[in-house]
């Protein structure tokens, strides 16, 4: 079948949508930019093409249903867990090639056993991680196994008396290899087939058969999925390795997504992990105007980064906490690097976490308010985009200030929306080749 | 306003005239001590070029060697100079291209050292730091300084009050002080005498720009522009030079047009025009090509500009230069500079040009440097586009300070503008944005 | 009863804090046909519009708590801070009861604001008021004279009513009680810095924007009683001039850390329009004249103001630091502001010669991190404490 | 004989020094540092200054002025405050009596400070609000690479081909820096690349002090990185510059130094002028 694929190579995350002649979304992928630049664009693909293997699979069952709903979602969640637990073996085995550096000679033998004590225990929270119902604290492994090896680490490193020091560094060394493997379409076949006896197993009076839903899904696996036409966009674009007739500019991507996601939308804020843009689009989608933050990063995405790593939290934890507070502690500098010594300022003058986070937050919002209003303020309808519309503390904020700014606009938040820049550039491969 | 960085690929006979015009004068300056030629130091808005002459001096422009660095990308290094002195980087890079450039040697393009001025002749016309960069250059020259306030026209108009305030500067202060500084008497008669010489020239100046308004337009009044300007703004209104220029300038205009051609670019004669814009701001200089490189590689051409009535207007109500009211029309000249109007007339002035020249658009290049042009260009451009219905852009570089352009990102704007105008074009139709 | 320190600073404090201007609202709904003009640093003559029966307004940007969201629209990044407040408090219509607005000249960016108001505020009695830089009576004076009518009529237009001469010099007498009582703070604080912190003077002179100058004279007369007798313990600080902060305002946080950092302010230039005028003006003869040459003859030297002799440019400020036996100065300027770091490097060049020592940092008025300014303060006061007493 | 505490506390690391000095003569005591990653660092501070004082062999009630330096205004247990411009001039004069200027390149904070040979800061220079070029930003992309912070240097010096980090922006250099890793330069590259940025900015800091000649300190803990130095030394060479930079393995404790010195000092001097009680 033709496929048309958007990747957005963003400065934190790169994203892919995959659609098909139709321009139906068969699949999204999303991945961690902070690596390999060609690998992020090649993993995020892949990940949108399993996607599209569950979208085909779903096909291939032929029938709607609660319990289809459910063998899909734990499918989904098994597939996770099976990618996880690979990638946490990788990790592990990885590691302990490292040990042979000099520096750790005289605590090899402790070292590698405090790091198996850590990737055990690591490995027997997956199950937990990835429960039903649980709340992941990331979408990226190396996410929530970097916190999981903070978190435990310190611990095991008192207990096994070695330098916690160390085993960071051990730990910092593997997870560029591991994080810069693609895994290959076999490996893919072979974990999803390795889901789906787990999510059937779980799923109670399902009315496909075993080896029939085993059938629909190889069958699935099997469909060829060419790559018609792909459109490359994002801060990394030029890194990706397309001619230069596949690559857009993100400002249109965006404008261009937002628009078919929402086709009255007249004005886009997305606020990614380092640029922060305010786009105003006319009816047809086209960019009318927009700004974007210039040489600082003050205030965007990593700026939450910074202090969930401050914290030593999951990103996907700021906002649930922020949620809780009080009052909202005023915060004035919103340099990213700095976010750390506000936070460790504001708690030794004694104000909450939880207040200080609404501020923080608070903060990265009045900063979009300011180039929304430099791009020509906010009509209606509004969209939000990028990593940061999934937080819920920020959404918040911006609903309440762009109703205090703007009156009563219609404001469109979709936790899809991290995948914009990516739709709007699989409609520009679609356009490329069916217009 | 510069000679070379245009000179190599078609040299026009306008072109070798200005050319020659201004080595002549570099010359001059650089020579001025061996020749017993006083030199007076001035600003390009405001300038009394006309009343220099009268007193036999010769006019160094800061500005124009600022202009001149930054083309040459001397201009950083020398902005850097500044700043490890104790200026502050936040302020006109103007200044600390000329505090710089004193610092090495103030080395005029010819390679020769310039001068100390005899007299620094401090217009403060339309902008607050002409007044405190003579203030610094008197620190260093320690020479006779004079001060011409003229009054900012905040009501869209000249009261007689400012009127009389300037002639009385320029009789009790601005004409005693040259005085003494050359040791050459008054003679008013000379300056009514170089004030005709203005008016001629200023006259084939305007048709100049304003045969923009046809299409193809046969001339760039921005990048183009600048060149355009040079005699007038400078060292030669109201000599014979200019107004030979201006004929020159006049004769090949008219050839253009006869021939439907465009304007001439840094790489030949400019193709298809497919856009075009009226632009406000200063250019950044830096960078000046390929700044214009990005507009004539799309098919833009610039029909009208804010930066070419800097050093005085003369389209927008018709002033010219008056011999029989030489004080009253010099007075008249300093306060209707471009940045000493008010805002709403500089307003009225952009959106008249997007009409007058049937304009796509207006492009503001906002300049990091300039608070005289810069503040308040926002809302200047939501109020054209309202007033015009024609779509604007906005973009931010500096004059001559190479760390504040940023050429993907003036591109990344630039491309957006010129398909939104096309889409606007369309009627806002197909859906084709790529 | 006699007012305490705290709670005359803590009136001031509301009304510092206060940006709807409710105290000045107040007075104007006091007495029907009321009108409030509005001014931005540096100097406009008050004297007039209190002769038209008009209360004026010092108008000083937002502050450091407001949060400006439509400002940005107006101003790029690289333009200070207060005119995108100022346009913020009035597009979030905190200044729609303000009949009308002056714009001093001062710099560009203020020039341009006033167009902006034009452009805005169609309706509004809307006035750029032009100073002369040139020095001599029969010049700038006459000039100045002259604005200064044009002035006058605009506001006798706005209240359909003639402002007299005598009016004029009712009220400048008004503001000559008003101005001795400031320089009395000031000459107070220099003398016994420990009883008059400079935060506390600092509100003290910001009351004076927005309250009727009567008021205000009543209240530093207050706040000189009561700080008198008031029992401070005296701090090992060193005394020192700021310069610099005579447009955008420093966030008040600042001001304390200064002091907090071990440096006593004992002269700076916050709100000159307050003692803009150096001497008493006559109050009686041609009022618009004897303000012209007060103006021409006798004002406060700043960055804003041109100096026609080059030996004596910056030798104020040296006199200055001299007067109030300060032993350094700070100079501490908004960023991105023209007037002021222009002028800093004649002026610190003048210190040096003198052998006054200096330092220098920017702020924004909603500046938050005052880590640095503690540090570089107190690096400052260290320096001179420890070497003072050394050598 | 006095015997006195220095307490500096940093963004990123407590230090913690005891001192005694008698006719000029000083004699360092007990040393301490605790790395404030996410805990208290009031607490640490306590800490740290415990950890000397039992190396020290001394109580509390033995020390005559405790003073503090960086963010420690607020230390409970204090005698006076110092800022830390002046305890790390006059921490650079203890290490090196020769130095006549100092660097001081901590976690979030670079400042370039002239001094005379008293330690007395005649001028400085700090970075901005901005944090770009500081340790933490080194110590993320470090960890980014999976090297430890003692390997630095060394890897940083053998970079034959430094890569040029262009962001002016710490935030946008460490996506430089993850560019740098997908087009497959060597971590020893990158790294040099990024002392070299930085050891620009530095200098850029240094020559607007007005430092010409003279020996310049570095001090803070960036000084224990040896190849920022030699980036450092580099730069100078490039742009004719004559001063001699210098690190030093005490360089982190500069600031803690010099405030147990003033400390010493400013004791001896009310005690002297007999106003003690004010001091404490
Ligand atoms: N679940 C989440 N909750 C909160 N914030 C998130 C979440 N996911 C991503 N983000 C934020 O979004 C940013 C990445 O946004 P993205 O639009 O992908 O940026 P870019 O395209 O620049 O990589 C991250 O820096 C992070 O702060
Ligand atoms: N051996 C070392 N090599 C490189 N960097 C070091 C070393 N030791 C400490 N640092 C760096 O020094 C910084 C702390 O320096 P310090 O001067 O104590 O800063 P601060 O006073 O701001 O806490 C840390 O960010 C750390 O990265
Ligand atoms: S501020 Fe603008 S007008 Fe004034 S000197 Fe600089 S560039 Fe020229
Ligand atoms: S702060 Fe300075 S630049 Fe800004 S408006 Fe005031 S005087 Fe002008
Ligand atoms: S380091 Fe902070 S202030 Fe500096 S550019 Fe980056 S985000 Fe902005």
């Amino acid at each position: 079948m033709k496929t048309f694929i958007g990747i957005d190579l963003g400065s934190t995350t790169t994203k892919a949508v995959l659609m098909d002649e139709n321009r139906e979304i068969l699949g999204k992928g999303i991945t961690n930019s902070r690596s390999n630049y060609d690998v992020a664009a090649e993993v995020t693909k892949q990940e949108a093409k399993v996607g599209a293997r569950f979208s085909l699979f779903r096909k291939q069952l032929g029938e709607d249903g609660d319990d289809i709903d459910h063998l899909l979602e734990d499918l989904e969640r098994n597939f996770r867990l099976e990618q996880f637990l690979t990638e946490l073996a990788d990790l592990r085995e990885t590691s302990s090639g490292f040990l042979d550096n000099p520096r750790f000679a005289d605590q090899k033998k402790a070292l590698g056993e405090a790091l198996d004590e850590v990737f055990r225990r690591i490995g027997e929270e997956a199950i937990e991680i990835y429960a039903p119902g649980a709340e992941r604290k990331s979408d990226f492994f190396r996410d929530i196994a970097g916190s999981r090896f903070m978190n435990i680490g310190e611990a095991v490193a008192k207990e096994a008396s070695v330098e916690f020091d160390h085993m960071l560094n051990v730990y910092d060394k593997s997870i560029i290899d591991v994080e810069n493997r693609i895994p290959d379409d076999s490996t893919v076949s072979r974990q999803l087939m390795a889901a789906l006896h787990r999510a059937i197993a779980a799923v109670d009076d399902l009315h496909v058969s075993e080896k029939d839903a085993e059938t629909a899904l190889r069958k699935a696996l099997d469909i060829e999925m060419e790559e018609t036409y792909l459109v490359g966009t994002g801060y990394g674009r030029v890194r990706l390795p397309f001619p230069k007739e596949h690559i857009r500019s993100e400002i249109l991507c965006h404008g261009l997504g937002a628009h078919v996601m929402y086709p009255e939308t007249r004005t886009v804020l997305d606020i990614g992990g380092q640029d922060t843009k305010g786009i105003q689009v006319d009816p047809a989608g086209i960019v009318e105007n927009f700004q974007m933050n210039d040489r600082c990063a003050a205030g965007c995405g990593r700026y939450l980064g910074y202090i969930a790593d401050e914290m030593n939290v999951g990103l996907h934890e700021l906002g649930p906490m922020a949620m809780k507070a009080t009052k909202t502690t005023r915060i004035n500098s919103t340099c990213t690097v700095f976010a750390g010594a506000e936070l460790r300022d504001r708690l030794a003058l004694g104000e909450r976490r939880e207040d200080i986070l609404a501020g923080l937050h608070r903060a990265i919002i009045l900063r979009a308010m300011s180039i929304l209003s430099r791009a020509g303020g906010v009509k209606d309808q509004f969209t939000f985009t990028g990593g940061v519309a999934k937080n819920e503390a920020a959404t918040k904020e911006l609903r309440k200030l762009v109703q205090e700014n703007y009156g009563d606009v219609t404001i469109n938040i979709n936790p899809e929306s991290i995948y914009t820049g990516a739709l709007g550039g699989a409609t520009f491969a679609h356009r490329a080749v069916m217009n | 306003m510069s000679a070379e960085a245009k000179s190599e690929v078609i040299k026009e006979p306008s072109m070798l005239k200005q050319k020659e015009m201004i080595a002549n004068n570099y010359d001059k300056l650089t020579s001025a001590h061996e020749l017993g030629i006083k030199t007076a130091s001035t600003f390009v808005p405001g300038n009394l070029n006309e009343l220099i002459m009268c007193f036999d001096m010769a006019n160094n422009l800061p500005e124009i060697n600022a202009i001149q660095n930054g083309m040459r990308k001397k201009s950083g290094g020398m902005i850097m100079d500044a700043e490890r002195s104790g200026h502050s980087e936040d302020v006109c890079t103007y200044v600390k291209a000329d505090i710089g450039m004193m610092s090495k040697g103030n080395i005029a393009p010819n390679g020769k050292p310039m001068p100390a001025p005899d007299v620094l002749l401090l217009s403060y016309t339309g902008c607050f730091t002409f007044m405190k960069w003579f203030e610094l250059l008197r620190e260093e020259y320690k020479c006779p300084t004079t001060m011409l306030h003229v009054p900012y026209e905040a009501d869209g108009k000249i009261t007689p009050n400012m009127r009389d305030y300037v002639v009385k500067q320029l009789k009790e202060e601005v004409i005693p002080t040259l005085e003494q500084a050359s040791g050459v008497k008054f003679d008013i008669d000379r300056l009514r005498e170089y004030l005709r010489n203005s008016a001629k020239a200023e006259d084939d100046l305007v048709w100049v720009l304003e045969s923009a308004k046809n299409k193809p337009s046969p001339v760039d009044c921005y990048f183009g522009g600048v060149y355009y300007i040079g005699p007038i703004f400078t060292a030669f209104r109201g000599t014979e030079d200019a107004i030979e220029y201006y004929q020159l300038l006049r004769k090949e205009v008219e050839e253009r047009i006869a021939a439907g051609k465009g304007p001439i670019t840094p790489e030949g004669e400019m193709k298809e025009e497919k856009y075009r814009l009226v632009v406000e701001g200063p250019p950044n200089w830096t960078s000046f090509r390929d700044f214009w490189k990005m507009f004539y590689d799309e098919g833009a051409v610039v029909v009208s500009s804010s930066y070419t009535k800097v050093g005085g207007v003369y389209d927008y109500d018709g002033f010219r230069h008056d011999p029989d009211n030489p004080l009253e029309s010099l007075a008249d000249y300093c306060l209707g500079c471009y940045t000493n109007r008010n805002l709403p007339t500089r307003v009225d002035m952009l959106a008249r040009y997007i009409e007058e020249y049937e304009a796509d658009g207006l492009l503001i290049n906002s300049i990091k440097s300039c608070n005289s042009f810069s503040a308040g260009q926002l809302m200047m451009m939501r109020e054209v586009e309202e007033r015009t219905g024609k779509p604007a852009a906005f973009i931010e570089t500096d004059l001559v300070d190479p760390r504040y352009f940023s050429a993907a990102n003036v591109k990344n704007r630039l491309e957006s503008y010129f398909q939104m105008v096309d889409q606007k074009r369309k009627g806002g139709g197909s859906a084709a944005a790529a | 009863m006699a007012k305490t320190v705290q709670e005359i600073t803590d009136r001031c404090q509301v009304l510092f804090d206060d940006i709807d201007f409710t105290e000045s609202r107040k007075w104007k709904e006091a007495e029907p046909g009321r009108k409030v003009i509005g001014y931005m640093p540096v100097y406009v003559p008050r004297e007039i519009i209190h002769a038209a029966g008009m209360l004026p307004l010092g108008i000083l940007g937002g502050g450091a708590d407001m949060e400006v969201i439509h400002g940005d629209a107006y101003y790029q990044s690289y333009i200070c801070r207060i005119p995108r407040s100022t346009i913020e408090l009035a597009v979030t219509k905190r200044l729609d009861f303000v009949d009308g607005m002056l714009f001093p000249s001062i710099c560009d960016v203020i020039r341009n604001l006033s167009g902006i108001w034009q452009m805005m505020f169609k309706d509004k009695y809307v006035r750029y008021f032009d100073v002369p830089q040139n020095f001599k009576d029969g010049i700038g004076g006459t000039f100045y004279a002259n604005e200064m009518r044009e002035f006058r009529e605009g506001l006798e237009r706005l209240s359909g009513r003639k402002i007299t001469d005598e009016a004029i010099n009712n009220s400048i007498a008004v503001f000559n009680e008003n101005r001795r009582m400031v320089n009395e703070v000031y000459d107070f604080r220099s003398e016994t810095p420990w009883k008059a912190p400079s935060w506390e003077v600092y509100l003290l002179m910001r009351a004076g924007m927005v309250l009727p100058v009567e008021e205000h004279t009543q209240m530093m007369q207050d706040y000189l009683d009561a700080a008198k007798a008031e029992d401070r313990p005296l701090r090992d600080n060193c005394r020192i001039v700021l310069n610099g902060s005579f447009c955008e305002q420093p966030p008040l946080n600042m001001v304390k850390s200064i002091e907090m950092a071990g440096c006593y302010v004992v002269d700076d230039d916050f709100m000159l329009v307050n003692r803009w005028l150096l001497e008493d003006v006559p109050t009686s003869g041609d009022p618009i004249a004897n303000l012209a040459t007060a103006f021409i003859h006798h004002s406060e030297d700043t960055a804003a103001k041109y100096e026609p002799d080059g030996e004596k440019k910056g030798r104020w400020l040296v006199q200055k630091v001299k007067d109030r036996r300060a032993e350094g100065v700070i100079f501490a300027a908004p960023s991105f502001c023209d007037p002021a770091l222009l002028d800093r490097p004649m002026l610190a060049g003048r210190l040096k010669e003198a052998g006054v020592p200096y330092i220098s940092f920017k702020y924004a008025e909603n500046s938050g991190q005052m880590q640095p300014i503690r540090e570089q303060a107190g690096t400052f006061a260290d320096s001179i404490k420890l070497w003072s007493e050394a050598s | 004989m006095t015997i006195s505490a220095g307490i500096d506390i940093g963004s990123g690391v407590v230090k913690a020094t005891v001192f005694s000095v008698e006719n000029g003569k000083d004699q360092w005591l007990g040393r301490a540092d605790r790395r404030i990653r996410q805990r208290d660092p009031f607490q640490l501070a306590e800490e740290a200054y415990e950890d000397c004082l039992s190396q020290a062999g001394l109580k509390r009630d033995d020390v005559q002025y405790v003073a503090t330096t960086g963010e420690g205004e607020n230390v409970t247990f204090a005698t006076g405050h110092f800022y830390s411009m002046t305890t790390h001039a006059r921490g650079a004069i203890y290490m090196e009596p020769e130095a006549r200027a100092v660097l001081d390149v901590g976690a979030l904070n670079g400042r370039a400070i002239l001094i005379d040979e008293r330690g007395k800061v005649l001028s400085y220079r700090m970075t901005s609000q901005c944090a770009s070029g500081s340790g933490q930003f080194l110590e993320n992309i470090a960890r980014y690479l999976g090297i430890a912070q003692d390997e630095i240097g060394q890897l940083s010096r053998q970079g034959e081909d430094p890569e040029k980090v262009s962001g002016i922006c710490a935030v946008l250099a460490e996506t430089d820096v993850i560019n740098m890793v997908s087009r497959n330069i060597s971590p020893s590259n990158i790294l040099r690349g990024i002392h070299e940025s930085m050891a620009g900015r530095l200098i850029k800091l240094l020559k607007a002090t007005g430092a010409k000649d003279g020996l310049v300190m570095m001090t803070g803990g960036l000084a224990l990185d040896s190849g920022l130095v030699s980036a450092m030394e580099d730069g100078m060479k490039e742009q004719n510059l004559t001063a001699e930079i210098r690190g030093h393995k005490d360089s982190l404790y500069a600031g803690a130094i010099g405030a147990a010195l003033w400390g010493a000092f400013r004791y001896e001097k009310l005690e002297s002028l007999g106003v003690l009680a004010k001091a404490s």
